[in-house]
């Protein structure tokens, strides 16, 4: 295997284009040394994006943040203005591990991975975020959501990186939450994630909303029917079952050794209800 | 002369006694005796016991003597953690 | 005082037992400097890897390693051909450590690499062809029963038909039928737990070299060096003196290294590539090839007369050990009544095989899984007689007197003074809030002696050297210096102990079963007295008096009897400091095969808290009241209280293993064999009991293993309280929780 | 295949090391300069025996390639102590009896300094949550958070 730590995007871009066995990019590696040392994957090349400038930096634009690819959930838990700006996309990441994990773990490591349990990945679609990929054709902005494809899979072509996460500005009135069920407090694996968007009107009225559910299928769920049980209501206790109900009925998870088909479906239903409610109040309390 | 207390697995191999009268003044002598008596238990006392006599335990307890007239209870060997 | 009069432990005063002084091994483990397993290192060192079957249960047809030995950098492969055959009790261990005609489990080694680098190790094992007849297989203890089950070894037989059922057992006393006849409430459960695993964070790691002369030199984490030298030795056809094993400082055991997986693998190795081989194990491979404990079925069955007196108990216990016979049933049948003074109590044993890793002792293996189906029972008899649970035990509580009911008459034992120490806690009558619950209840553990031999070296600068052959794995060569000073009379910093290497000391036991506290600390508490002795002989020569004429008080030898006044009191230092011209170092040594160990009783009180919405539950407070006789270290005694309660939240809570279909080992690692993690918990509240073991000149009982018994009852208790449903199997994790709250909210409506 | 040259500073002093780009930080500090008070307990980033400082970030060394550290600085508990001098947790750890087998020990100290260092006055809850990445077996954590708050009173009315 070869270790290339470049210095400009380009370089990173030639090298994994160039690259004629298998290659993957070094972020946070929290997810890729695992994958290494437990032998379920064998690069040839890993190539470290930490060097390059920018890919540990949260910059402002456009009243939303720009998040470099190899910025770490613990610095993003440092960062007042993007805390304030998208708790719920910070919470997720901020979940992503233990405080080791956090000093490197990445949100576009969390979305390249491309795990269906994937904390950051609801609370990302949620909010509606976009990321820029940069490949050999050049940049090109997409929706978070399009990038993983299936358990392990991604939308990226030969050559392909995310260079950056952009978290648009959020309106007034409005904000974001995700919750996740694990069975201890730290330390495990999403057995649901739920991850809520809100928007209130002047009146209180929900104009806005987008419900991202993890782990309950091959990918990240986006769950219209979810959002328009909210969408004109003041999500009140009614609202917030044809919520839950919505949530538990799209979720379509298997068993396995973190949970069961019923446990998910019920509890993606709860998981839904109590992130909308802490959204409600996060919502209110921006206007 | 002790007073034994086989453990219960091994009725069959004594004919449905678990309570036994043995004239010993060791363990050895004791397992010796009974294997004697009921050849059938070989293979347990083969395979190791433990011994508690009037209450203490003992591992490997083949030469430790027997008081007179005390409680002897035999069960299989023990191991911890 | 004379020195062979055994003081009354109960009224003696002690200056350094019961003191919390620091560990002589404490700086070292702070710094980064302790040696553990993995931290040693040999000049031309190889590293040893172990290839693993992928299957449950296979024949192995061939193994070809042709390819892998022409590897450039492997320099020995070894697979079962290597270890001669052989048909004593060892024959388990040998085929457990390297599989020979079958692959029984998951894991199972069936050929071993030592090459010059882990890469090299590592892409030979990839060319290693092994040739496999996968067969079907048997994961589930009552499956494994059953008569069409995939039989795992031929020469296990019941009923002259091939069966997985090794072997079965019966303890008890007086006669069920008529108890239960007399009986008004009668309470039948089936119980189940899952397996769980010691969990020790340092993986089994050793390195080994043995020459060409067929001297053997092993360095290994253990539990046990002796049994390690003893048992390698054996399967290599070495003599017991040419094997020196020495003990790593150990990372964790609780039973887990009490035998062997890697060591005699490494030494053949080691033998065959003629250079020192060092082999670690990964996390995945400790949980998929060390010894997990037993899984259970345990059918228990207890009828009360209105008054709380247990009139008949049995119980019915099913343990899985593994792919080999062993499974601790005999002891949980053994102890799942042990609290108890019963007239009629039958408990039967059945010890099974499945295709899974050979169990390991586990925590005073065997009972705790027992003591959860009993004392879930006995919670449930309290409610239905609406009595004090704690009541209800207290007036069944065994005694001194009381014949226990795997035989033996208890002496002095502390069970009724954990019981009414518990009801006075504070904890126990605290408010709960909302969706909280609490339960108590008891566990026992026997405690055990053993074989143990300990020698006190006294330097010419007054110190003390303390040689063990006990691994200390939690604190115990502080118990033993503090024991050490205490007879000597002198301080504590004045005594430093070591754990020896086989070839320095006679044989010693395990450290197993709580035993080394009471043990090596009865023979230390001898070869002190030896050396006083000595030491009383050096002054007599120093004062050109009779032996006889000195005694030993406060550290000093003093004249005595006639002579008493005419010298001024020589201290230890000072006699020490003449040794050489008073006839030679001095020293104390003693071997005893200890017995005497005193049953150890503890009663515990938890609170949990369950979200009736998603299952989600916690511990939120946590009482242990555990007699530990005497505590020589309270701050390692009360750890001990702490670690076993929490391995019990983590067994009653989320710890299992769990099996896909195809028989192989789901959650192989930290992440889903989830053990409890800081956030999870409260601090762990203890009160220590005293009730001196009458075995012990200082009443000591053996405290490690008792402290995990009763937590999964207790929080089975809390959480079926909590939650208004009765829990029966383990773990609790959130999804069963979550279902059995939803199927009674289902009963009750309909 | 060719080795990387890494020069990096570790506990204060300049080192340089060769290794494999498959190589995590961890088997260099062990293998190679044989600074094994970092232990490895899951090689999965789960246990946090491994735990060291990667330019003033918390990190389990098992999921750093060695690769990476060129131009850093790890710290590691064998830097910990000043001399003779422990550090206070050091102290605190066992005074309060924080370890028993001490396999955990280094990783616990590595992190618990890092989080007193970011909050000299935690509360049991961010103790905790903070040290919920280190996995102990043997104490159930009581006695280690206890030293940890200890520390950090004494720190304060000192």
């Amino acid at each position: 295997m070869r270790y290339e730590a470049p210095e400009t995007i380009e370089t990173a871009v030639t090298l994994l284009a160039g690259e004629k066995g298998l290659a993957h990019v070094l972020a946070g590696g929290t997810d890729l040394i695992v994958q290494m040392r437990t032998g379920r994957i064998e690069p040839d090349l890993v190539v470290d994006l930490k060097r390059i400038s920018g890919m540990r930096e949260i910059a402002e634009e456009n009243g939303g943040y720009r998040i470099g690819a190899a910025v770490s959930g613990a610095e993003m838990g440092e960062h007042a203005g993007l805390k304030a700006l998208w708790p719920g996309v910070v919470e997720a990441a901020e979940l992503i591990g233990s405080t080791q994990i956090q000093g490197r773990a990445t949100m576009v490591g969390n979305l390249c991975n491309a795990s269906p349990a994937a904390d950051a990945v609801p609370a990302l679609v949620a909010a509606g975020a976009t990321v820029r990929v940069a490949g050999p054709e050049g940049e090109r902005d997409v929706a978070a959501h399009e990038i993983p494809t299936g358990p392990g899979e991604t939308s990226l072509k030969k050559g392909e990186l995310v260079a950056s996460v952009y978290l648009p500005a959020r309106p007034a009135r409005a904000a974001d939450a995700y919750l996740r069920f694990i069975p201890r407090t730290e330390m495990d694996i999403a057995v649901v994630g739920a991850g809520v968007y809100l928007a209130l009107d002047e009146d209180g009225v929900c104009s806005d909303a987008r419900v991202a559910l993890g782990a309950v299928a091959p990918t990240i769920l986006r769950v219209e029917e979810a959002a328009q049980a909210l969408i004109g209501s003041k999500l009140d206790d009614e609202a917030l079952d044809r919520l839950a109900a919505a949530a538990s009925a799209a979720a379509q998870p298997i068993d396995d050794k973190r949970g069961t088909r019923d446990f998910r479906i019920k509890v993606a239903g709860v998981l839904a209800r109590r992130a909308a409610a802490k959204a409600l109040e996060r919502a209110r309390a921006n206007s | 002369m002790a007073h034994v207390k086989l453990w219960e697995s091994l009725r069959e191999a004594t004919g449905g006694q678990t309570e036994l009268e043995v004239e010993a003044r060791t363990v050895k002598q004791l397992l010796d005796r009974l294997a004697e008596d009921y050849p059938d238990l070989q293979p347990a006392i083969d395979k190791g016991l433990s011994v508690s006599i009037d209450g203490e335990m003992h591992r490997k307890a083949g030469f430790q003597k027997i008081p007179e007239g005390a409680e002897v209870v035999i069960f299989p060997r023990m191991a911890g953690g | 005082m004379p020195l062979d009069e055994k003081p009354d432990a109960t009224k003696r005063a002690f200056d350094v037992v019961g003191t919390r002084p620091l560990r002589p091994d404490g700086i070292d483990k702070v710094t980064g400097r302790a040696m553990f397993g993995a931290d040693a290192f040999a000049s031309g060192m190889l590293t040893g890897r172990v290839l693993r079957s992928p299957h449950a249960h296979a024949r192995i047809r061939s193994i070809d390693t042709s390819k892998a030995e022409a590897l450039a950098g492997v320099k020995a492969i070894v697979t079962a051909a290597d270890f001669e055959d052989r048909d004593d009790d060892l024959r388990d261990v040998l085929v457990n450590c390297m599989a020979r005609d079958k692959a029984l489990y998951d894991g199972h080694a069936v050929a071993a690499v030592a090459a010059t680098t882990p890469a090299v190790a590592k892409q030979a094992l990839k060319l290693i062809e092994v040739d496999y007849e996968v067969l079907p297989h048997v994961i589930d203890v009552e499956d494994a029963m059953t008569d069409d089950a995939p039989i795992l070894h031929d020469n296990i037989a019941r009923d002259g038909k091939p069966s997985n059922i090794a072997s079965t057992c019966e303890f008890g006393h007086g006669d069920p039928d008529k108890g239960f006849a007399e009986a008004e409430v009668v309470v039948e459960r089936t119980f189940r737990t899952e397996a769980t695993h010691q969990g020790y964070i340092e993986p089994h790691a050793c390195l080994a070299s043995v020459g060409p002369d067929g001297h053997g030199e092993l360095w290994c984490c253990t539990q046990g060096n002796f049994m390690v030298r003893n048992t390698c030795a054996q399967l290599l056809g070495m003599d017991f003196s040419k094997l020196r094993v020495t003990a790593s400082e150990i990372g964790g055991g609780f039973g887990g290294k009490t035998t062997v997986f890697l060591e005699p693998v490494a030494l053949a190795l080691s033998r065959k590539a003629n250079r020192p081989v060092k082999m670690t194990m990964s996390r995945e491979e400790v949980f998929r090839a060390s010894g997990p404990t037993a899984s259970s079925a345990i059918r228990v069955k207890v009828g009360l007369a209105r008054d709380g007196r247990i009139t008949a108990a049995e119980a019915e216990l099913k343990y899985q050990g593994g792919a080999f016979p062993g499974s601790p049933v005999e002891m949980g049948a053994m102890a799942a009544f042990s609290c108890y003074d019963l007239e009629n109590v039958k408990t039967f044993g059945y010890d099974v095989v499945a295709n899974r890793p050979k169990q390991a002792a586990y925590r005073a293996p065997g009972a705790p899984m027992a003591a959860f189906a009993v004392e879930s029972v006995i919670e449930e008899l309290a409610e239905a007689i609406g009595m004090d649970p704690i009541d209800l035990r207290l007036k069944n509580a065994a005694k001194e007197g009381t014949k226990s009911s795997y035989g033996p008459t208890y002496k002095r034992i502390g069970l009724v003074e954990t019981l009414e120490a518990a009801k006075a806690h504070p904890h126990y009558s605290a408010p709960l809030g909302p969706n909280q619950g609490r339960g108590v209840a008891c566990g026992f553990w026997f405690n055990f002696g053993g074989e143990t031999c300990v020698s006190l070296n006294v330097g010419k600068d007054g110190t003390v050297g303390l040689s063990l052959g006990t691994p200390d794995i939690g604190g115990s060569r502080a118990s033993m210096c503090q024991i050490a000073a205490e007879e000597l009379g002198i301080d504590y910093d004045q005594v430093y102990a070591i754990v020896a290497d086989t070839a320095a000391l006679g044989f010693n036991d395990v450290t197993e079963g709580s035993r080394v506290t009471f043990s090596s600390g009865l023979a230390t508490i001898e070869a002190a007295r030896e050396a006083i002795k000595k030491l009383c002989q050096r002054a007599a020569i120093m004062w050109d008096i009779p032996a006889e004429a000195v005694i030993w008080e406060d550290g000093h030898a003093r004249p005595s009897g006639s002579n008493a006044g005419d010298f001024e009191p020589l201290s230890l230092k000072e006699i020490a400091a003449h040794s050489a011209e008073t006839g030679g170092p001095i020293a104390g040594h003693h071997e005893i095969n200890a017995a005497g160990a005193g049953p150890s009783f503890a009663t515990h009180i938890v609170d949990a808290e369950v979200d009736p919405e998603t299952g989600a539950c916690w511990v939120t407070r946590y009482t242990v009241v555990q007699d530990a006789g005497k505590a020589i270290h309270p701050s390692y005694v009360e750890g001990q209280f702490q670690g076993g309660a929490v391995q019990g939240i983590g067994w009653a809570l989320n710890e299992e293993y769990i099996y896909g279909d195809d028989g192989t080992l789901q959650n192989a690692g930290f992440l889903d064999y989830r053990i409890p993690v800081a956030s999870d918990l409260p601090m762990i509240d203890t009160v220590i009991v005293e009730v001196p073991n009458p075995g012990h000149p200082y009443g000591v009982r053996g405290v490690g293993e008792t402290s995990i018994v009763p937590p999964m009852a207790a929080i089975a208790n809390a959480v079926s309280a909590a939650a208004g449903v009765r829990m029966t199997s383990l773990p609790m994790s959130p999804p069963r929780l979550l279902q059995a709250i939803d199927n009674s909210r289902k009963q009750a409506a309909e | 295949m060719s080795q990387i040259h890494v020069s990096t500073t570790i506990n204060g002093d300049a080192v340089e090391y060769l290794c494999d780009a498959e190589e995590s930080l961890l088997d260099v500090l062990r293998d190679r300069l044989r600074l094994t008070g970092s232990k490895e307990g899951c090689g999965t980033g789960d246990c946090g025996a491994c735990s060291v400082m990667l330019d003033g970030r918390l990190v389990c060394s098992c999921l750093v390639l060695g690769a990476e550290a060129d131009g850093r600085t790890v710290d590691t508990v064998e830097g910990m102590a000043k001399g003779d001098d422990l550090h206070p947790l050091q102290r605190k750890f066992l005074e309060h009896a924080a370890l028993q087998c001490g396999i955990c020990t280094p990783g616990f100290l590595v992190a618990a300094k890092d989080l007193l260092e970011r909050n000299p006055d935690p509360s049991e809850e961010e103790v905790r949550y903070w040290l919920a990445g280190n996995l102990c077996r043997c104490t159930g954590y009581d006695k280690i958070v206890r030293a940890v708050l200890d520390t950090a009173a004494e720190t304060k009315g000192a």
